[in-house]
């Protein structure tokens, strides 16, 4: 499955990139997934994706308060707690 | 209804008078605005940048927009969000509702400000003489938020 | 703080503009905009002619800001109530209010506006084809100062 | 007791004047007082003043919830509730 991941804000800064197009290993199919995937990237993947770290995610532009399947070509997108307004 | 994500300065008096010129049953216009502070207490020059998600920002406050039209009544409304570079004492947001009646007017446009501060994908970032860094998220908006019932994240 | 009564229309960028401009310290304004109603749902033009207690409008006006102030943060405050004769669509009211955070700027523009449609003295008189007549006090509005604690008469 | 009574809206209207400067007889000492003694004018007075009717008093500028005592060149409106904003 391919999909587009966002990063944001100080997430785009500590994982030096802004988005990436991966190709996902067959096992992973829902949002738990994809963040044990990308933390067993292990260094600041691990750290600021661990449990307990406040960040946000949203798929296709929704915020997800959960967890989720995850479809051929979604763009998902981590980031910050938000701080506009 | 408008939505916009913009550079650039808004005016409030066009804003607030495309809200209720055309519209004679618009009793009420409540407004807010929000403005860079000077955080520093003036210890040098702060500038605050302001990063968005593109798409999403919109499709966000779209919705803001919407919830508040379900629960009160709101004529119309217009939120404006500069993004990039501001200064201290410029405006960073205005949100705005008409209505018939101001109690809805006011309850509405703060229901909007709670939920753009929580859920509408903004990040601010500080450069002071210091450095630069992300402004932290607020337990207090995230409380503010979830008074209207929603989880408020 | 600035009150005023006056029959001239006012600039609301420029009212906005003087309570945060100077003051770096203002995160918040919130400004309320009352606006004569089209009562009569098309049915001929109406106006609307606003007779006030010249000295005690000022006197009781202050005074509101000046409860506003007693409960929450509020760094300035502008009060400018038009009287005279309005047509549909003209701004009767306005009223903003500075603060540091958007909390305390909603919550005192609001008690600011309750109190005033209930203990600051205005009267409205309504002229259409059919004839002329006084608009009767709303319970409503009693209501809705009275949740402040205060009497609301 | 020299006092000076204003009247504003459709009190004013219905009492057709819009102020008196009446000289109050020894009697009369506070707002009660003087509400009683208008009322004796009968007509208008007594029907737009009569118990339970809506009006409001204030007393050199200030809104008046309940009796009180008058002084000379007290500054005395009698309107109905108000209705700006």
């Amino acid at each position: 499955m391919n999909v587009r991941l966002l990063y944001f804000a100080r997430l785009r800064e500590v994982f030096a990139t802004g988005q990436e197009t991966p190709e996902l290993p067959p096992g992973i199919q829902t949002l738990a997934d994809l963040l044990d995937w990308l933390r067993q990237r292990g260094g600041v993947w691990a750290e600021e994706l661990a449990a307990g770290r406040a960040y946000r995610v949203a798929i296709n532009q929704d915020l997800i308060e959960q967890d989720a399947v995850l479809h051929e070509n979604d763009e998902i997108a981590l980031f910050p707690p938000v701080t506009g307004g | 209804m408008k939505i916009a994500v913009q550079s650039e300065a808004f005016d409030l008096n066009a804003e607030v008078a495309a809200l209720h010129q055309a519209n004679p049953k618009v009793g009420a216009v409540v407004s807010f605005l929000g403005l860079v502070r000077d955080i520093n207490e003036g210890q040098g020059v702060s500038t605050l940048s302001l990063e968005h998600y593109p798409g999403m920002t919109e499709k966000a406050l779209a919705q803001i927009v919407e919830d508040a039209r379900q629960r009160w009544e709101v004529l119309d409304a217009t939120v404006i969000h500069r993004v990039g570079a501001l200064q201290p004492t410029e405006p960073i947001v205005l949100v705005a509702v008409a209505s018939g009646h101001r109690g809805d007017a006011f309850v509405a446009c703060e229901f909007i400000m709670d939920y753009l501060k929580t859920r509408a994908p903004f990040w601010k970032k500080e450069a002071t003489a210091e450095g630069e860094h992300w402004v932290d998220a607020r337990e207090s908006d995230d409380r503010a938020a979830a008074r209207w019932g929603g989880s408020g994240k």
